[in-house]
């Protein structure tokens, strides 16, 4: 493992390194051979991880080198291999295989192409570097890369204005929560002396610690992940993230950048188990966002941006998961999550691609038999994110929703019920809108539609399947199933503070699947009744009745807005006017009044300077006189 | 000594008085340096004078090093009064007054 | 008896001469008036036996400066000055108070000293016994005062450098008649002419 | 001891490394008139001689022991005690490889950009160097004094002669502002010395000696607000830092690489060596209003930066926050806020540099600085922006980056000397990766602003050249930044030590700030 592990981010940066140096003059249209090569390599690199990582009690660490030697602030290069980044390797790398081959079709033939995969590669090793760093500055500078790709990314049509601003609001939004991250790393280095997970766990569970401080430490590293995971209030940057390419989207905005937050708080459990107000707030949070955001998701009518928010939201559901203790349902759906989101996204992207470039659903439909690839899979999707049996959604999200009714969150639970119902109807909403009904494409569009390459296929059929049967592969039974088994290990010293014992599979759970399946059943028969039976009609009404709050959500609660004129409006405002006012105004006109002054002394006194040789010389002379004078007087 | 020193003093005095006064008011160029050699000459009566009275030659020799200098400043003042002139088409002291304030 | 008459002789005609340099307004004269008074300087050397001192005074000063001053003069078209003012018109009063009371002091302080000799031995019978003036001051010249003689020959040439560099005209020069008004600059090649 | 460590390397190495640069000026100006290639070459041959001999003197250099290596002592004004002594420890041996480091950079980088007078330009380039060098050799008060003021000259004549259109103004008040710290530096070293003298009854102007003198209160508090003054101002401090601005923008990009690189930086070597090396005591006493002042101008430098129209200023004004990361983690008084601060220095030496540098080649394409006149410039110039954003994220603190790691650790020592101070420095790095985002989103990104503009030519391979080592520099400090610290542990223990009998009155009052403050 020694060699292994350092070699699992090294190859994606590796392939980074040759694309963006060869890329532009060599590789050109076949950039993509390397990194899907060393993405390939390091997925089978994962699944030996995985092998040597199961059943074992301990983490394994690797340190490669001293990153930060100051004093008793010693922060090595290491990587820590357990089970919860054995996942977490699983899923980046296989998902990421997956979507760069995807790339080489929808990317094609775009000029920067070579510059496309030299991102994705960077953006694969810093990914692998956040999940396999054993501490937390390793995982801040993962944290932070990973930003920084996607900040790429996102801008990676440059030339357009909205997408270059996308992406500078997703790197700031992100600043704003690392800003409690940083803080939050530091307060654990002054506290137990170190930054390295076993080490600060170990002192966690020792006790002895604070419960402020843990509270504190909690709260910040929350932030930071209220950030990275777009957690409301600062989701704000996600939708428009949707600016990238839409592989980007699915690799990073959906499938693994978005759910290192979720990451970073499992990996923090002991933390987290400890200071139970901060889960309070995590669940809450997590709830919130959850049916804020998927309230936000039925109106919107770009088919990436439905997508956006439904991420958001099953984000929320995620930490609504970990606010409750819920570490392996939370991890497990951040899984099953993957899967499907990623598919859904690709598949969208297939219709973007196959409709060269269209994303208005109010200018699609009956797409069905035109690309019935596409079609299938994202109803495999589909049912998966609406969470309906067998699919792998129902398996994690009900995990979820049980655990928060069995530990006593009805609010909690009743929330994430509603917006269950509310996920379902907007993904078929999308379902019905895009392929069902009539055609509303331009005569021009629907001329040329074309099922997509096998490039993007494929994948699509892989994660489909992955969709359909990964839950149930690994979910059953709930809470004991294959997943749980696994990954126990690693939750075992939190859910000892917590004092979680484990219950048998009993008759309530199975009430509870059956209410959550109704729920999400109703979901999607409503959105039939909606959309395909009377689509004229219907939406409209229903839009009319509750005027207002229809407007306030399709402007997205006006956050934007309120963000504008308040925190950014404030922050211009005030820049301005300590640059204009105390900067030039006091600090530089007092020097130069200064300079001001000297300078009107000097033309008071200047005309005494005649310029003139022999003016001076008398003056002298007079002077001398005055001296010799005295000094032959007294 | 047949001559008392007061003499020579006095008459050093003499000159160099003069000497300065042609220095301070006089507006030609030329009689302003004229002047300034009057000067030095009244010093080097003063050092000769001496020079006799203390029974040595060090005051001599000091001459000798006077006039040396005064044979530089006529030769780098000279060089000046051209350049000035061809610059200037003037010699008037008090038309050069570009370092008025 | 005879040297104090002659000092007073040399003294009258170097002071009156001195004066008369200081008034003229001619430069010319000015110049010859100047040169009249530097050979009764010399004279008055010869009276205190300094007879080297005496023979440098006419060759270096009464030849080779004012010779080229003299040149300079003769070289520059000097005669509009002439019809020009020629004293500071507020400071020559104060001057001609001033000179003469500053003079007046130096010659008080002067006289009410008492002079004492230092008594080296140099006597002009010394001297002479010595191989005379011109003998003991080279002798003097080259040994105890060898360092300040050489640097004395070094500001020579400096001086030497120093006048050849600013007296030479540039390429392009112009030239400005008042200020360093550059409407008022004409081009050094027309002065040249004029000069 | 004293004088062992000049035979590390066998000869005299630090008058040569000083005076190197000034000698190939020398050769220049009296040699090469009127030749531009042979003196520009003669100039890149003389810095890269000193950066390869700084070079050496690292692999000779000791990096376990605080005290000072290679020295060399001379008499030199024995009347009054002074000395040519020079030595340098871990702190200022960072500094000169910064200093050589970027005077090659700035050589190269200034190859076509001046027009007229480039003989002078590049001997004042050189002699500018020997002036900095010598400020971090100097181990003698008076020595330091000649190197600082010599140092001055020449950056004045590169602003004020090669500068843009208000050059003249800048250039003056650059100076004044500088001198009038210098003459309260020079009076205050009067006035150290002179009471040393009367105490031990010999005048001496050593720096070791007079820093184990041990003044009185009222002589360290004086000297100490006079010599602090003198840096503050070239570090510069909030409110002295209106110069800075003005400077950077009327310079040349030499100079401003230069101005940025490590001018700066000699305000703070100046705190480290005097102020704390002398006055402790004052210094401990100091340090609430020190960090105050940092911390604002952390934020205050990252607001104004914000707003700027023109890149060039806003570089200058990111320099007044990153320079105020560098007061702050200095004056924490614990090992992680020193090591980092002086880190930071040699980072944002690096980083700075290289915007301005980037910032110049822009300027040398289009002759404009306004950020409203560029636009899609990734367009036309896809290496230049891809350089530019390289420096953007280093200076915006991204992990693995040198920025970070300086700042990370500044910002450590600041959380742990109080919190609040940490969380409004935090504050300052939001607000940077704010204004040099958005600079860089409206320089490089969006619509192409001007058709002209498509017309430019990519870096050439010599203006590459200077970025790489930048670059390169740039990711070594960022991940593995090891042996760069590794100089800095004995000195910043030195410092500690020196400053830690002082803590004890010092710490009842940070606690009282900090509880009232409301710290965690």
């Amino acid at each position: 493992m020694n060699y292994v592990l350092p070699l699992i981010p090294a190859l994606p940066l590796v392939a980074f390194f040759i694309t963006l140096f060869l890329g532009k003059w060599w590789l050109k249209d076949s950039a993509h051979w390397i990194p899907i090569l060393a993405m390939a390599g390091s997925f089978v690199l994962s699944v030996a991880a995985f092998l040597a990582i199961r059943g074992e009690e301990h983490a394994m660490v690797v340190e490669l080198w001293r990153w930060i030697p100051v004093g008793d602030f010693q922060v090595p290069i290491a990587f820590q291999l357990d089970q919860l980044s054995s996942v977490m390797l699983l899923v980046v790398t296989g998902v990421g295989t997956l979507i760069f081959i995807y790339s080489k079709g929808y990317m094609h033939g775009d000029p920067g192409y070579y510059r496309f995969f030299a991102y994705l590669s960077l953006f694969a090793f810093s990914m692998l570097m956040l999940v396999l760093g054993a501490n937390y500055l390793l995982l801040y500078l993962g944290w932070e890369a990973v930003g920084l790709c996607s900040y790429y990314l996102i801008g990676f049509y440059y030339h357009k204005p909205s997408a270059a601003s996308a992406g500078k609001k997703a790197f700031l939004t992100n600043r704003v929560g690392d800003f409690g991250f940083g803080l939050g790393v530091m307060l654990i280095f002054v506290t137990f002396g170190s930054l390295d997970y076993l080490h600060v766990f170990e002192a966690v569970e020792h006790g002895g610690t604070s419960e402020g401080i843990l509270l504190a430490i909690g709260l910040l590293l929350f932030m930071g992940a209220m950030g990275k995971s777009a957690q409301f209030p600062l989701h704000v940057w996600l939708p428009d993230a949707m600016e990238g390419p839409t592989p980007v989207s699915a690799l990073i905005h959906a499938a693994t950048m978005v759910t290192a937050g979720v990451y970073m708080v499992a990996r923090s459990s002991v933390i987290f188990a400890s200071a139970p107000t901060a889960m309070l707030v995590v669940g809450a949070v997590g709830a919130f966002t959850a049916i804020f955001a998927a309230s936000i998701g039925l109106v919107q009518n770009d088919i990436k941006r439905v997508m956006a928010y439904s991420t958001v939201s099953q984000l929320g559901y995620m930490f609504m998961a970990l606010g409750i203790g819920a570490w392996i349902p939370a991890i497990f759906h951040l899984v099953t999550h993957a899967f499907f989101k990623a598919l859904l996204f690709l598949g969208s992207g297939s219709v973007i691609h196959s409709l060269g470039g269209e994303q208005d659903m109010r200018k699609m439909g009956g797409l069905a038999r035109k690309i019935p690839f596409t079609y299938w899979t994202l109803i495999a999707g589909a049912f998966a994110l609406a969470g309906v049996f067998p699919f792998a959604g129902f398996w994690s999200k009900d995990e979820i929703l049980g655990m928060n009714f069995k530990g006593g969150g009805y609010i909690i639970w009743a929330v994430g019920l509603i917006a269950a119902f509310i996920t379902a109807f907007y993904t078929f909403r999308l379902i019905f809108m895009t392929f069902w009904g009539e055609s509303r494409m331009d005569p021009e569009v629907e001329k040329h539609v074309h099922e997509s390459p096998w490039s993007m296929v494929v994948p699509l059929m892989v994660l489909g399947v992955l969709s359909v049967g990964a839950g149930a592969l690994l979910g059953i039974p709930p809470e004991g199933g294959l997943f749980a088994k696994f990954l126990e290990p690693v939750f075992e010293p939190a859910n000892q503070i917590l004092g979680v014992h484990h219950e048998a599979f009993a008759a309530i759970d199975v009430i509870l699947m059956i209410v959550s399946l109704a729920v999400a059943l109703s979901g999607v028969a409503l959105a039939y009744v909606f959309y395909v039976r009377r689509p004229d009609d219907l939406p409209q009404k229903a839009g009319a009745i509750s005027q207002p709050l229809y407007k306030a959500v399709l402007n997205k609660w006006y956050i934007d807005e309120i963000y504008d004129a308040t925190i950014i409006r404030l922050t211009i405002d005030g820049s301005r006017w300590l640059w204009r006012v105390v900067d030039a105004g006091v600090i530089d006109g007092a020097v130069n009044g200064v300079a001001r002054l000297w300078d009107i002394a000097g033309r008071i006194v200047s005309p005494f300077q005649t310029g003139r040789v022999q003016n001076y010389a008398v003056v002298m002379f007079v002077g001398l006189f005055v001296i010799v004078t005295a000094v032959i007087v007294f | 000594m047949v001559i008392p020193i007061e003499w020579y003093l006095v008459l050093s005095a003499f000159l160099f008085a003069i000497g300065a006064a042609g220095v301070l008011m006089r507006r030609n160029l030329f009689i302003v340096l004229f002047s300034i050699e009057l000067m030095m000459n009244a010093v080097n009566i003063n050092l000769v004078g001496f020079s006799r009275l203390h029974e040595n030659l060090i005051g001599q020799n000091f001459v000798l090093f006077t006039m040396t200098v005064a044979a530089a400043e006529a030769a780098i003042g000279l060089a000046i009064v051209t350049a000035l002139y061809r610059n200037r088409r003037t010699l008037m002291v008090d038309m050069f007054d570009v370092m008025k304030g | 008896m005879a040297e104090k008459l002659l000092f007073i002789v040399f003294a009258a005609f170097a002071v009156a001469g001195a004066l008369g340099v200081i008034t003229r307004s001619n430069v010319v004269h000015g110049l010859i008036l100047l040169v009249f008074t530097f050979i009764n300087v010399a004279g008055i050397f010869l009276l205190t036996q300094a007879h080297f001192l005496a023979v440098i005074q006419i060759l270096v000063y009464a030849g080779a400066i004012l010779v080229l001053f003299a040149f300079v003069v003769m070289f520059l078209n000097l005669r509009e000055f002439q019809q020009e003012e020629q004293f500071h018109r507020g400071q020559k009063w104060a001057v001609v108070v001033l000179a003469p009371v500053m003079l007046a002091e130096i010659v008080f302080v002067v006289t009410a000293v008492t002079w004492s000799s230092v008594g080296d031995g140099f006597t002009p019978e010394a001297i002479a016994a010595q191989g005379g003036n011109v003998m003991v001051l080279g002798e003097q010249l080259f040994t105890k005062m060898l360092l300040p003689f050489e640097i004395a020959s070094l500001i020579l040439l400096v001086g030497m450098v120093g006048a050849i560099l600013l007296a030479a005209k540039e390429d392009g020069e112009s030239v400005c008649l008042r200020e360093w008004d550059d409407d008022d600059c004409v081009s050094a090649s027309l002065v040249e002419r004029e000069v | 001891m004293e004088f062992g460590f000049a035979e590390q390397i066998g000869f005299r190495a630090l008058s040569l490394l000083t005076f190197l640069p000034s000698l190939g000026a020398l050769i220049m100006v009296l040699f090469m008139r009127g030749r531009p290639s042979a003196y520009k070459a003669t100039a890149l041959v003389a810095s890269l001689a000193t950066f390869a001999l700084s070079v050496y003197m690292l692999t000779a250099f000791d990096s376990s022991t605080a005290a000072f290596q290679f020295q060399e002592n001379f008499v030199w004004i024995e009347n009054f005690g002074i000395n040519y002594h020079m030595g340098v420890d871990g702190i200022s041996m960072l500094m000169l490889l910064l200093t050589s480091f970027l005077s090659v950079i700035a050589i190269i980088g200034s190859w076509n950009y001046v027009k007229d007078r480039e003989l002078a330009f590049f001997a004042s380039l050189l002699i500018l160097e020997t002036g900095m060098i010598g400020v971090f050799t100097s181990m003698d008060l008076f020595l330091f004094y000649v190197f600082w003021e010599v140092q001055l000259i020449p950056m004045y004549f590169i602003i004020g002669i090669w500068g843009g259109a208000r050059r003249i103004y800048a250039a003056t008040k650059f100076f004044l502002y500088t001198f009038t710290g210098s003459v309260l530096m020079l009076v205050a070293t009067l006035a150290v010395v002179w009471w040393y003298g009367k105490e031990s009854g010999a005048l001496t102007f050593d720096i070791l000696t007079l820093q184990n003198a041990g003044f009185p209160s009222n002589i360290q508090f004086w000297g100490f607000l006079a010599f602090f003054v003198a840096f503050a101002i070239k570090v510069p401090m909030f409110p002295v830092h209106t110069w800075l601005p003005d400077a950077h923008v009327e310079a040349p990009t030499a100079g401003s690489v230069i101005l940025a690189g490590v001018l700066l930086k000699m305000g703070v070597y100046g705190m480290i060596r005097f102020c704390i090396g002398f006055f402790p005591e004052a210094t401990v006493n100091a340090v609430p209003y020190i960090m105050v002042l940092s911390v604002i101008a952390i934020v205050y430098g990252a607001a104004v930066s914000l707003v700027q129209p023109d890149m060039k200023k806003l570089v200058a004004y990111s320099s007044v926050s990153h320079m105020g990361f560098v007061t702050a983690g200095l004056f924490t008084f614990n090992q992680q806020g020193i090591e980092g601060s002086v880190l930071q220095m040699v980072n944002h030496g690096i980083l700075t540099g290289a915007l301005f540098q980037m910032v110049g080649f822009f300027y040398e394409r289009t002759h404009t600085r306004e950020i409203k006149d560029y636009g899609g410039m990734a367009r036309p110039l896809p290496i230049a922006a891809a350089f530019f954003s390289l420096f953007v994220l280093g200076s915006l603190g991204l992990p693995g980056l040198n920025g970070f790691v300086g700042e990370f650790l500044i910002l450590l020592g600041v959380f742990q000397y109080m919190k609040v101070f940490a969380v409004i420095a935090s504050l300052g790095i939001i607000l940077g990766a704010g204004y040099l985002l958005w600079m860089y989103q409206r320089t490089m990104f969006g619509e192409l602003t001007n058709e002209k503009w498509l017309s430019l030519k990519d870096l050439s391979a010599r203006e590459v050249l200077t970025l790489v080592p930048l670059a390169a520099m740039s990711v070594v400090i960022g991940v593995w930044p090891g042996p760069f610290l590794e100089m800095l542990h004995a000195p910043s223990l030195e410092i500690i030590a020196k400053v830690e009998p002082f803590m004890a009155q010092q710490h009842s009052l940070v606690q009282m700030a900090s509880t009232f403050l409301g710290g965690f």
